[in-house]
């Protein structure tokens, strides 16, 4: 029984990394192509059919160009920087539900790494631990705007977190569990968290929704790497795989983003069966999209701005959420 | 067997992040070092079966407490060598490990006469979170709210502290200095 | 030797709590003893949870969360100050701060 | 009811929180008037009291709330008013109420005008709160207030050398005697077990007569010290250093009469004891005519009417030492009206004359200050007894009552005393109004005072000529309800005429005599020269009787050189020496020890952590040692320890 539990976690495990690395490749040809329409282009088209290609050519360029260390850094924390970013965003996947369990060759698979009964807080734990990526890479490098970055990073990520944990209170106190399968379980009984308890839910919704963004760093709340006014940010200085972790890591996060929001708010995977796992992908796939949609339309805002954001506007509505759901629950 | 691989495992990944983070002279070598103990030391609290201590331990101090050192580190513009003068290494070091002795000689005596008996023994059947909820909002409640009021209280204090005026030293100025930051402030 | 025991956890405190120690006594520069009362902080955290957990009771780990919330405060406060210091002075060596001179 | 007990009791200490409220503002006339309107409602509330109180109702007694609960020991607030302290009420409002608007004239001018209001009405309420408790404690609070008050007001020009020196001598004269006040309360607790009046007084039916004694006797040490009787007396005469308006409330209507209406307060324990009242009797009659014989020649009309308030006190004494309670209180009524009368219009011959006491110094004041005159010289009337002034009433009661009880040794010293009263009386009289004008000589324009400070006046002016045959027999049939109601009357009609009119006579002989003596032309002032002054009895009597030479020479300089002694041997030698040795080690190890204080937070914080192992061991070896206890006392006594 150990022995199949620890290989059944070997293969969750692997499967997890590989089918995200690739969904964080593909998720850029997706972005590029989306925009591209949006904005009346056509996007990558000349590699392969379609330009699907240049995904692959892209991670060869990736994997096989040089990895400078620039003089001036301080080369051990320089180098694990993107490694904690990329892991970080896989770690937090070890408690997300992706689908109901289903049954394979008689043997039940859950696809879950670990069903820990603290879930959601082990993801906001790790989401938090996923800011020394930038923080660390901005520091160690030789690079005032690598600086810039790494300061507004953690301004923005410690912002943002305290709207993140308030704003899941409220659905957390409905629920009385930690666990996202309860979670599921529960929306299941009375109903999608978005709607119940006379909006409170729908506003906490909209809450994570938009630190979501702030969360992932995508516009239009990108200003960690935010290219017209500090280049790549933490970036800058990083060439080859490097750089490409903290890609693959950015889109991971993305995807693990946008698998929570449904299994939080929008009833998950439903009642296990095919169909509800179809629905939990049908509503991933639109929060992804969503996520493009936005950058496609949107200016990025001011870091002034965004912390007016947190402060006077989100955290205020999410205290009063709180005390709302309170209230209506007694 | 897991359970001493991995306590072994990270007791010695714990206790070389923490060797590292007071003996090295690079400060974000000691930032990243102190960071990862920290996230180490929550494993120990997950092998105990303190599960939201453990998470609270992970939210807070990598998530807040040392994002905020390294704001810190920027703003004082110490992210790399650090030069400090030397003592006598072995008189800390000998204090050090001789006080460390006598805290394990005080923690063990109340276990060796077994004088201590659980007085909020932990509930069968219920999630760590669920039996923490249930002592810290019965038995330990005023102190939980004591100390809301305390971090509520260092919230401020951090902010006027950190805020504007506060590198000026308004009793070592002059009546007319005060004046002129006060126009100052009003125009 | 396999069998983790509360007396592991103890000698593992200790050892982290010699080592925050040695920090808080060695180093100067204000930040890096912050870094060093952290160690000593979590040092301590982890014998409140063993002990919490080898004799079933909870109050270990309450007082392992009222430590974390001191520490949060202490850093609040701490950091404020030192800001103040650093402000009016340009640095935050501790041997320049001898002003308690007797 | 109870209203007005409150509002008579707590309007004064809102007129005096009031004029406190301006103490450090400049002088304002409100500060002078709100606290006047509050205690003319504090005595209209009073007056309405004694219609009740009069008409036959019930005694008001109320129970304001718990002060002390501790054991046995219960003392409330409580608050009585009944016959007697209607009466004192009555008496301590209307004074006052004149007295403060006379005031707001008389202090015109003063920079402390504002705060001389806050005393006089804080005064009052300490007054109030003696005169209306219900229990012996309370009386001791009011006791000390107006203690207090009275020190506050005599030194009230603190920058005056002697004021602040009159004014401690009669706050220290004062607990002198307030210490046997205090030991009769204790010895009333210990005995009676209540401090209540009526639980006390009921109590001590029961006890044995050398208790009683002993109780009556401390009782009465205290009264002595407030109203200044032998050999307490020294103080009042110096009082008369604070402002005038002060010497006629307190020095003359109010506080010092005290002592007797607690005499008369304590009349059920008295009559238990009737020894006690003869000796008290005897000191009245004694200090009445001691402090007559010392007004004889002084030459500051102040003293001379302080000397005049001792002598009549002494009168009271007399009549409640020989039982007439209700005769004391008679007089203490009468002589508070013309008393007070007296003092202010010498108040206003000293305004007049820029604060010039000596009598010699004026003469023929009559034609300037003619309401004056008239207020004066019906309040001497008054005061010797004669037909039909308040005085006659009173003092006359006593002289038959000396009589009646075949008292004829104090009957004779009283009634050479009403001799001697008139005299002195009509010595100032003629020197300051009649006479020869020898002040202009000296450079003096003396002006009559404002009007409103007369007519504020003229309710005592017409309480001094009335009091006595209108009021007699109502306040006695009032009265005597609580005290014992003994009438005294002479058995024969022909004694009795041939006493009064013997004793009216004589009186009015004295009184001639002053006039043809002291109004003659060729008065000077006097310059230590003439026969009379450098004649032995002068000498004793200007010195009065040399008791105050006798106790700074016997009790003043043998304490203060027993206290340098003390001073230069103990305190210097001994104890400084001991606080300066401590003090020494301390700073020497300080400055011995101070380079460990290097500031230099890295260094402080080893010495923490080395300071924390030592703890640590210490905590360590304690703890093994309470283990291996058992094992650690065999090794010990197998080493024979």
């Amino acid at each position: 029984m150990e022995v199949a539990y620890l290989i059944e976690t070997v293969i969750k495990v692997v499967v997890i990394l590989l089918i995200f690395s690739a969904l964080a490749g593909i998720g850029t040809y997706f972005e590029r192509k989306i925009l591209a329409f949006m904005q009346r282009r056509l996007g990558p088209m000349n590699v392969g059919p379609y330009g699907l290609l240049q995904v692959a050519a892209d991670g060869i360029k990736l994997f096989t160009k040089e990895d400078i260390i620039p003089s001036g850094v301080v080369a051990p924390i320089f180098k694990i920087a993107p490694v904690i970013t990329a892991s970080t965003a896989f770690m937090a996947a070890a408690a997300i539900p992706f689908l109901p369990q289903f049954e394979i060759f008689g043997y039940t698979v859950h696809p879950i790494v670990a069903d820990i009964n603290i879930g959601i807080l082990y993801i906001l734990g790790i989401m938090g631990v996923g800011l020394y990526g930038p923080l660390l890479g901005g520091m160690a490098s030789a690079n005032k705007f690598s600086l810039l970055s790494a300061a507004r990073g953690a301004a923005v990520f410690i912002s943002y977190e305290v709207v993140t944990g308030l704003s899941i209170l409220a659905p957390i106190m409905m629920v009385g569990s930690l666990s996202l399968i309860d979670f599921n379980e529960y929306q299941l009984e009375n109903g999608w968290i978005v709607f119940n308890l006379y909006g409170v839910g729908f506003i906490a919704f909209i809450l994570f929704w938009i630190a979501a963004f702030a969360e992932t760093g995508r516009t239009p709340f990108h200003l960690i790497a935010n290219d017209h006014e500090i280049i790549d940010g933490f970036g800058t200085e990083y060439s080859g795989m490097r750089w490409g972790l903290f890609f693959i890591g950015e889109y991971a996060n993305m995807f693990f983003i946008s698998f929570v929001i449904p299994l939080l708010f929008l009833g998950g995977y439903g009642d296990g069966s095919i169909l509800g796992a179809l629905a939990l992908l049908g509503k991933v796939a639109f929060f992804f999209f969503f996520f493009l949609w936005v950058r496609a339309a949107w200016p990025d805002v001011r870091p002034d701005q965004l912390m007016w954001l947190c402060w006077k506007v989100l955290m205020p509505i999410a205290v009063v959420n709180i005390l709302l759901a309170a209230i209506i629950m007694i | 067997m897991f359970e001493a691989i991995a306590f072994y495992l990270f007791a010695f990944l714990t206790a070389l992040m923490f060797f590292i983070t007071v003996t090295t002279s690079q400060a974000l070598h000691a930032l990243t070092a102190l960071a990862a103990g920290m996230i180490f030391i929550s494993a120990f609290f997950f092998i105990l079966g303190a599960d939201f201590l453990g998470a609270v331990q992970i939210v807070v101090y990598s998530g807040a407490v040392m994002a905020l050192y390294a704001f810190g580190m920027m703003f004082f513009d110490t992210t790399r060598d650090v030069k400090e003068k030397q003592g006598n290494k072995y008189i800390i070091a000998g204090l050090s490990i001789v006080s460390a002795i006598l805290v394990v000689l005080i923690f063990a005596a109340p276990m060796v006469t077994d004088n201590i008996t659980a007085l909020y023994p932990m509930t069968e059947g219920v999630g760590n979170t669920q039996d923490v909820g249930m002592v810290l909002f019965t038995k330990y409640l005023v102190p939980f709210e004591v100390a809301a009021v305390m971090l509520l209280v260092a919230m401020v204090a951090g902010i006027v502290l950190a805020g504007k005026k506060m590198d000026a030293s308004l009793t070592e100025m002059s009546e007319a200095e005060i004046e002129e930051i006060n126009t100052r402030e009003l125009s | 030797m396999m069998e983790i025991g509360l007396n592991h956890y103890l000698v593992l405190s200790t050892i982290l709590f010699a080592i925050g120690l040695i920090g808080v006594m060695k180093r100067r520069n204000l930040l890096l003893l912050f870094f060093a009362t952290e160690i000593l902080l979590n040092s301590v955290n982890i014998a409140f949870a063993a002990i919490s957990h080898y004799y079933g009771d909870l109050t270990g780990q309450m007082f392992a969360f009222f430590v974390i919330a001191i520490a949060a405060s202490e850093v609040a406060v701490g950091l404020g100050l030192l800001i103040v210091w650093h402000k009016r002075h340009s640095n935050i060596d501790l041997d320049t701060m001898s002003t308690m001179k007797g | 009811m109870e209203i007005y007990l409150y509002v008579a009791l707590f309007a004064p200490l809102v007129g005096s929180l009031f004029a406190a409220l301006f103490g450090a503002s400049p002088r304002t006339k409100i500060a002078g008037i709100v606290p006047s309107l509050l205690l003319g409602v504090s005595f209209i509330a009073s007056s309405v009291l004694l219609k009740h109180i009069v008409s036959g109702g019930d005694i008001v007694h109320v129970e304001m709330m718990t002060w002390m609960a501790t054991g046995d020991l219960y003392i409330p607030f409580g608050f009585v008013v009944d016959q007697i302290s209607v009466t004192m009420m009555m008496v301590v409002t209307l004074v006052s109420t004149i007295v403060h608007v006379y005031a707001i004239g008389y202090m015109d001018h003063d920079k402390g005008f504002n705060r001389f209001f806050s005393y006089l009405s804080a005064f009052v309420f300490s007054m109030m709160i003696l005169v209306m408790s219900d229990n012996f404690a309370g009386l001791f609070i009011g006791w000390e207030g107006v203690g207090l008050c009275s020190w506050l007001l005599i030194g009230f020009w603190y920058h005056k050398e002697s004021a602040t020196w009159a004014a401690n001598e009669a706050f220290i004269m004062n607990r002198i005697a307030d210490l046997g006040m205090l030991i009769g309360i204790f010895l009333v607790f210990w005995n009676t077990g209540t401090l209540q009046y009526d639980g006390a007084f009921a109590a001590m039916q029961n006890l044995d007569q050398e208790t009683l004694t002993w109780i009556g006797i401390f009782l009465f040490i205290g009264a002595m010290g407030k109203s200044a009787q032998f050999p307490l007396h020294t103080w009042l005469a110096d009082a008369m250093e604070g402002p005038t308006p002060v010497s006629a409330l307190i020095h003359a209507a109010t506080m010092v009469t005290a002592g007797v209406y607690l005499v008369v307060r304590s009349n059920e324990l008295y009559a238990l004891i009737p020894h006690v009242g003869l000796f008290i009797a005897s000191l009245g009659a004694f200090v009445a005519i001691f402090a007559a014989s010392m007004a004889l020649v002084n030459r500051d009309i102040k003293r001379v009417i302080a000397y005049s308030t001792l002598s009549q006190l002494g009168y009271m004494f007399a009549a409640a030492g020989l039982g007439a309670y209700w005769v004391a209180l008679f007089h203490l009524m009468a002589h508070a009206f013309f008393k007070a009368l007296l003092f202010l219009g010498a108040g206003n011959v000293m305004h007049a004359m820029n604060s010039e006491l000596d009598p010699f110094k004026m003469g023929g004041l009559g034609k300037t200050m003619k309401v004056s005159m008239i207020m004066m010289t019906l309040a001497s009337v008054a005061l010797a007894g004669i037909f039909p002034l308040a005085g006659f009433f009173s003092k006359d009661l006593i002289l038959e009552v000396a009589f009646v009880d075949h008292h004829f040794i104090i009957y004779t010293v009283l009634l050479l005393t009403a001799g001697l009263t008139a005299f002195y009386s009509f010595r100032i009289i003629a020197l300051i109004f009649h006479g020869e004008d020898r002040h202009t000589a000296l450079g003096f324009h003396p002006h009559e005072a404002y009007k409103f400070m007369l007519v504020a006046m003229s309710p005592l002016l017409i309480l001094a000529i009335i009091a006595g045959f209108t009021m007699k027999m109502p306040y006695f049939e009032m009265v005597t309800q609580l005290l014992p109601a003994t009438e005294y009357h002479v058995h024969s009609a022909t004694t009795y005429w041939i006493m009064t009119i013997g004793t009216q006579l004589f009186v009015i002989l004295a009184i001639f005599f002053a006039y043809r003596k002291y109004m003659s032309k060729d008065i000077r002032v006097p310059d230590g020269t003439s026969r009379m002054e450098n004649n032995f009895f002068y000498k004793l009597l200007i010195n009065q009787y040399y008791i105050p030479h006798f106790y700074e020479e016997y009790l003043v300089k043998p304490y203060r050189e027993l206290s340098t002694i003390f001073f230069k041997q103990i305190d210097q030698k001994i104890v400084d020496a001991t606080v300066d040795g401590i003090a020494n080690v301390l700073l020497a190890t300080g400055e011995s020890t101070r380079v460990v204080q290097s500031g230099n937070l890295s260094t402080m914080l080893k010495w923490m952590v080395a300071g924390m192992v030592a703890l640590l061991s210490l905590a360590v070896v304690f703890g093994l040692a309470v283990k291996y206890l058992d094992e650690i006392q065999a090794i010990l006594s197998g080493l024979g320890v």
